[in-house]
C-alpha cells in the first residue's frame, strides 16, 4: 500500500515534501469543510429539514486527494454518491466543456459497487480502447453493514486491474499526500492516451452508511476507535504543523470561515425556490408527446 | 390474534418456513447482521446461523442466480432484493433465466424460488428505489406476481410464495411497511394465489389496485362514500395468476371502472386489467374503464412525487367524471 | 428508385448520415469486418475507418453505456444489439440509464443514442433471440420505441432515429430483412416518429400491428378480403410517441378492432392499444377489442413457433369471431 | 501457459505418463467422435437437414480433457454450446443426483462471454462462498468474429482469477493431458472445500462459429494454417503412437466405429416423434394459471 505520510503526520523515509504547502493547505481546507458539512447537515438531518444524507466522514483525504489531480477546465469527475467535497470543487459532473481531446475521466465507486457487473464491464473495455478514465475505488471497509471480507475475497481489489490490461495501485486513502500523487499518475497517464488505471484508496467510513443507518448492529466499536487514530484530516494537519503552517489560530480561522461559509450556504438554499409541479414533464424529451402533453394539462388542471 | 405491521408479519413468515423447512435459505444484501435494510429479516441470522440467511456482495444478478443455483440443487431460497428498482440489475437473471429453468430443462428442473423486493414511491426515496416495474415481469410468462397490501395478506402470501413450487415475485409495499398493525393469525396459513380481495362493495364503481394503490383506492372509496358514491375496491393480491372472474363480476355489477397503480401510465398492468375487463365484461359496461396511474416521466424529484403519485383525490376525480359521463 | 430489402435499406440510412455527421458512431458486436450478423453494417468499418465503426467486447451493458457516454461527449452513437432478446443483459443500461439522462441533469445531458435491435421469432433461433420484450421499454417513459416493417420504413426512420435528440429505441423486424424488395428513394428522407401508416382501408375492422406482426396483418386482411369482409391494416410504427389519433379514428368508423403482436399477451403492448381505444373510442365500438398474440409461455422450441406466434389464420378466425358477435 | 505434449505429442522435457493409456485412447476416442459429429452435423445442416449447428472443431482436447476430469456420479456439467462431447459424455447437464455435500460443478464459457459482467459477479461471489466450482474458459481467439486483443487487453484472462481470491492457470487447450491435469487439480481442489479455481485453456476455433457465420469476412488464412498445426486430435494420436497404442489399423477400427454409432443415432433421431403443439403449455408452471389453460384450450381448438 502506498503510503508518503504516516499516520502521525511524518514524512515517510525522509522523503521531501512532494507537495506545494499552500496546495496542501487547499487540501486541508476542503477536507474541513467536508467533515464540518457532513455534522451540519446530519444535524438538519435530524431536525427534519433535510433528507436522506451520507457522510463522508473518515474518507476526506481519499475524496479530496483524487479530486484536487483533476484540471477543471478540461477532466471530468463521475461521483457516486459520498464524494461531496469533489463535487464542490468541480461541479458535478464538470460540464463545462464537451470532452476535450486531452480530457481525463475520474470515476468513483466503492468496494461494494465493485462487486456488480457493470464496474468489469466498463474497466475492461477501458482497457481495450485505452479510455482515459481513472477508476477511483474508495474501498471503506463497508458496503451499508457488509464487511469487505464479505465482498471479494481478493487479497486486494487493486489486483483487478490486471485482468484488464490496466496498472492497479493500492494507496492509504486517509493519507492527502500519497492519493494526490498516485491520482495525478494516473491522470497524467491516461492524458497521454496510455490508457485507464485502477486505483483502490484503503480507507474507512467512520460514521453510518447514511442517515437511515444503524451501525451499532453490525459494526465493532473497536474497529471504529482503530480508524479514528488513522484520521485523515489530524494526519495533514499534524504534517503541516510539523512544517510550521498550521497552529490552533489558523484552525480557528479555518473553523470559522467554514463555518461562514456553511450558514450562507444554507440560508441561500432555503431561499431557493420550490421546484413547481409542472417541472415533473420538463426534460423527459427534447418535446413531450402528445400523450405526455395531455397528461401535463392534467396535472395543471388544464385538461 | 397478535397485531403486526408489514415488516412483522414478513419477519414472522420467515421465521415459521425457516423453522418448519430446513431447505429454507436467505440471501441478499444485508439481510444477516443487519437484519436487513427495513428489518424484514431482524434476528434471522443470529437465529438460523450464517449458513441460512446469508449475506451477499453488492451484485443483484448474482443474487438471483444464486437462488437457481440453489434451487436447482435443493434448496428453497428466498432472495431479497433491496428495493424493486434494483432489480435492474438483475433483469436478465430473472425472467429470462430465473422465469425458464422449468421450461427448458422440460420440468427437470423446477425453481422454487422466492425473491422478495419492497416496491413504490411516497418514502422520497430517489429514482430507482420506487420505480414500480412489475409489469415489465408479466411479459415473463413464467414468473408469479404477487403483491400483498397488509400485514394479513403479507404472511399468508408470503408462506404461499416459498412453498409455490415456481419462482415467484413477491413484492412489498414499502410505504405500507410500518403504517399501522392489523390482526395476524399466530398460526400457520396461506392465502393462495389467484384469488382478488374484495376490499369493500359498492354499488356505483370498482376500484382495481394492487400494493400501496390499495390504499390510495380505500381513502377515494371512502371520500367517494361522503359524496354518496359506493366504490367496490378490488386488491388483485396476485398479477400472474390474474384473478379475472372476480373482476369480471364486479364490473358487470357496477358497470363502471377505474384502475390505479404507481406504475407511468403507458404500457403499465392497469392496461391489461382494461384489456382484460373490457373483452369480457363488455356489454355490462356503462362506460370506458379508466386508469389512474403515474405520470409518464421518469421518477420525479422527491418534493414533487406526491404531484405524480396516483392519489385519493386523482382517483375521486376520475370517478365524478366517469359518473357524469 | 433503387429497390432495397430492410437489411439494404438500414444499411444505406446508415452510410448516408455517417457521411453527412461525422459524429456519428456505430458501436457493437461483429460490427465491423463481419459487418454485423445479419451484415447491416457490411462495408462501413471499410468506409469509416474503425475509430466509427466499432467491435466491441462481449458486453451488452457497456455496449450501451458507451453510447451514454459518447452522447454526453458530444458524438451521436448508435449501437447495434445483436438480438433485441440481448438486451435482457443491458436492461439497467436502458430504460434506467439511457432514458434519464436529461430528465436527471434537468435538460443538460440529451442522449441522441439510438439503440438498433432486430426482435421476433418465425427463424427458428432458440430463446432469447425472438423474444418480443418492446412492452417491457414502454414502461420507461423516456424511450423512444420504433419499430419499422417495412425497408421504406426501415430507411426513413432510421434516419429520424439517429437525428432524434432523444434516445430511441430501434427495434427491426428479423423475420423480414431479407423478405423482398421495395422501392426506397436513394436521396435523404425522414419518416417522423408518432404517425402510424395505413396499410390498407377497409370498413369492416381494424387491424393493428407493428414491426413483423404487420406482414401477419396483411395476409389475413387479404385471406378476409375474399370472404368479403373489408379490413383496414394499421401499422403503428412507433409505440412511444403513439398516434392515438389514427387508431381513433379508424375504430371509430370500423366499430371493430384486433390488435396483433408477437409477445405473449399478457401485459403486451397490446394490452395499451386496447385500455386507450375503448376509451377514446368506447361508444363507437360494436364489439370488444380483441388481441392475438403469442401464448403466455416461454419462447417455445423452433418446431413448435409457428403454432405459438400469431398467425393470419389466427387473426382471420377471430375477426370472424368478433363480426358473429 | 502449462503444457505436457509439444505439438509432435512428445511429452515435455521427458516427463513420465501422467496417464493410464487406456484412459488416453478413451479421451481420444472422444475427441475422434466429436470431429465425426462436426463433420456430419455440418454435412446435415447445408442440406437442410438439420438447423444451426456450432463446430467444436479444434477444441476437442480442451473439452474432453476437462470434462474427462469429473466424476459422473456426483458432480455437475454446465456447458455453454461448443461442449458436445462433454455433454454425450455426461448428459446435459449431470442431473441424476442433486448436487451432494462432495460435489463440484464445472461450468463452460468463452473468453467472449467471460466480457459480461456475469462472469465478475459469479466468480466473485464463488471466491466469497468458497463455492465448489471450476470456471473453464475456452479461449479459442474468437467470439464469431471479434478476435481475442478486442475482447480484452488483459495478458491473459488466467490472471482475473487473482482478482477474485481463487488460482488461475492458463493451459495449453489443444494438450488433452495437460488440460486433464489441470482440470484435475481444480476438482480436488473444490471438492476439498478449498473453493474455486478459474482454467484460461488456450486453443483455437478451427471452423466457423456456427453455421450461418462465414470467417473469410475476417480471418487471415495463415492463422488458420498455424492452428491447424496444432491440431489437438494429431497430437494425441502421435503420443500414442510413440507408445505402441495407435496405429493405421486402429484409427480405422476407431473411426469406423464411429461413423457407425453416428449413423445409428441419427436413425433413431429421425424416428424420434416430432413435439406436438399441445407441448407448448407443458412445464410452464407445475400448474397453468386459468389464463394460460385458456390460451391451450384455444391452441388445441378446444376453446
Ligand atoms: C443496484 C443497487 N443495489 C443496491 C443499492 C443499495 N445500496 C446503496 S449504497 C450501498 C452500499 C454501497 O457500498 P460501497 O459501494 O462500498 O459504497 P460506500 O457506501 O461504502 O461508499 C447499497 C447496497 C443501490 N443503491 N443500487
Ligand atoms: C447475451 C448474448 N450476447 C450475444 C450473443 C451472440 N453470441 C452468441 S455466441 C457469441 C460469441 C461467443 O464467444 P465466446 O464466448 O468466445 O464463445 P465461442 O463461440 O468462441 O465458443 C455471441 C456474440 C448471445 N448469444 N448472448
Ligand atoms: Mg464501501
Ligand atoms: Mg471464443
Amino acid at each position: 500500500m502506498f503510503q508518503l505520510l504516516d499516520p502521525a503526520g511524518r514524512l515517510r523515509n525522509g522523503a521531501k515534501p512532494p507537495l506545494d504547502d499552500e496546495f496542501v493547505l487547499e487540501g486541508l481546507r476542503w477536507m474541513m469543510l467536508s467533515r464540518a458539512i457532513d455534522a451540519r447537515a446530519t444535524g438538519l438531518q435530524r431536525q427534519g429539514r433535510l433528507g436522506v444524507f451520507s457522510p463522508v466522514l473518515g474518507q476526506e483525504a481519499s475524496v479530496v486527494g483524487s479530486a484536487m489531480a483533476l484540471d477543471p477546465t478540461r477532466d471530468w469527475l463521475v461521483p457516486q454518491y459520498r464524494e461531496l467535497p469533489a463535487m464542490l470543487m468541480h461541479g458535478y459532473p464538470l460540464h463545462k466543456h464537451l470532452l476535450s481531446k486531452d480530457g481525463v475521466v475520474m470515476t468513483y465507486f466503492g468496494e461494494g459497487a465493485s462487486s456488480e457487473g457493470d464496474f468489469h464491464e466498463a474497466c475492461n473495455l477501458a482497457g481495450v480502447v485505452k479510455a482515459p478514465v481513472v477508476f477511483f475505488l474508495q474501498n471503506n471497509n463497508w458496503a451499508i453493514s457488509t464487511p469487505r471480507q464479505l465482498q471479494s475475497s481478493a487479497g486486494s481489489l487493486a489486483e483487478r486491474a490486471a485482468g484488464y490490461g490496466m496498472p492497479g495501485v493500492q494507496v492509504d486513502g486517509n493519507d492527502l499526500l500519497a492519493v494526490n500523487q498516485v491520482s495525478r499518475e494516473a491522470v497524467a497517464r491516461a492524458r497521454a492516451g496510455e490508457g485507464p488505471s485502477l486505483i483502490e484508496a484503503i480507507t474507512y467510513r467512520m460514521s453510518f452508511h447514511n442517515t437511515t443507518d444503524n451501525p451499532s448492529k453490525y459494526q465493532d466499536p473497536a474497529e471504529l476507535e482503530a480508524a479514528r487514530a488513522r484520521d485523515p484530516i489530524r494526519r495533514v494537519q499534524a504534517y503541516l504543523k510539523g512544517r510550521g503552517m498550521w497552529d490552533e489560530k489558523r484552525e480557528q480561522e479555518f473553523e470559522q470561515a467554514i463555518s461562514e461559509e456553511i450558514e450562507a450556504a444554507i440560508v441561500k438554499a432555503q431561499k431557493a425556490p420550490l421546484p413547481n409541479r409542472s417541472q415533473i414533464f420538463d426534460n423527459v424529451f427534447a418535446e413531450l408527446t402528445p400523450r405526455q402533453a395531455a397528461q401535463r394539462r392534467e396535472l395543471l388542471g388544464e385538461g | 390474534m397478535p397485531e403486526m405491521n408489514i415488516i412483522e408479519a414478513i419477519r414472522d413468515a420467515l421465521t415459521m418456513e425457516m423453522t418448519r423447512d430446513e431447505r429454507v435459505i436467505v440471501l441478499g444484501l444485508d439481510v444477516g447482521r443487519l437484519g436487513g435494510v427495513f428489518r424484514t429479516t431482524d434476528g434471522l441470522q443470529q437465529r438460523f446461523g450464517k449458513d441460512r440467511v446469508v449475506d451477499t456482495p453488492l451484485a443483484e444478478a448474482v443474487i438471483i442466480g444464486s437462488a437457481i443455483g440453489l434451487a436447482i440443487s435443493g434448496m428453497v431460497p428466498v432472495a431479497e432484493i433491496q428495493f424493486l428498482g434494483f432489480t435492474h440489475q438483475a433483469f436478465h437473471q430473472m425472467g429470462a433465466q430465473l422465469g425458464r429453468f422449468r421450461y427448458r430443462s422440460r420440468g427437470r428442473y423446477p425453481l422454487p424460488v422466492t425473491v422478495r423486493a419492497p416496491m413504490g414511491g411516497g418514502t422520497k426515496t430517489p429514482e430507482f428505489h420506487p420505480d414500480a416495474i412489475e409489469a415489465q415481469f408479466v411479459q415473463y410468462p413464467a414468473l408469479k406476481i404477487v403483491l400483498p397490501s397488509n400485514p394479513y395478506d403479507a404472511k399468508g402470501m408470503l408462506l404461499q410464495a416459498i412453498r409455490d413450487p415456481d419462482p415467484v415475485l413477491f413484492i412489498e409495499p414499502e410505504r405500507l411497511y410500518r403504517k399501522g398493525r392489523a390482526e395476524v393469525p399466530a398460526e400457520d396459513y396461506t392465502v393462495p394465489f389467484g384469488k382478488a380481495r374484495i376490499v369493500r362493495e359498492g354499488k356505483d364503481v370498482t376500484l382495481v389496485a394492487w400494493s400501496a394503490a390499495v390504499e390510495v383506492c380505500e381513502r377515494a372509496a371512502e371520500q367517494l362514500s361522503g359524496e354518496g358514491v359506493q366504490a367496490t375496491v378490488i386488491d388483485l393480491r396476485t398479477l400472474v395468476p390474474l384473478d379475472e372472474e372476480t373482476l369480471v363480476k364486479s364490473v358487470e355489477s357496477t358497470g363502471r371502472c377505474v384502475v390505479v397503480h404507481e406504475a407511468p401510465l403507458s404500457a403499465g398492468f392497469g392496461a391489461e386489467i382494461v384489456a382484460t375487463l373490457q373483452e369480457n365484461a363488455f356489454f355490462s359496461l356503462d362506460a370506458p374503464i379508466a386508469r389512474v396511474a403515474s405520470y409518464d416521466t421518469p421518477y420525479p424529484p422527491a418534493s414533487l412525487e406526491s404531484h405524480w403519485l396516483p392519489s385519493p383525490d386523482r382517483v375521486v376525480k376520475r370517478v365524478r367524471k366517469l359518473l357524469s359521463a
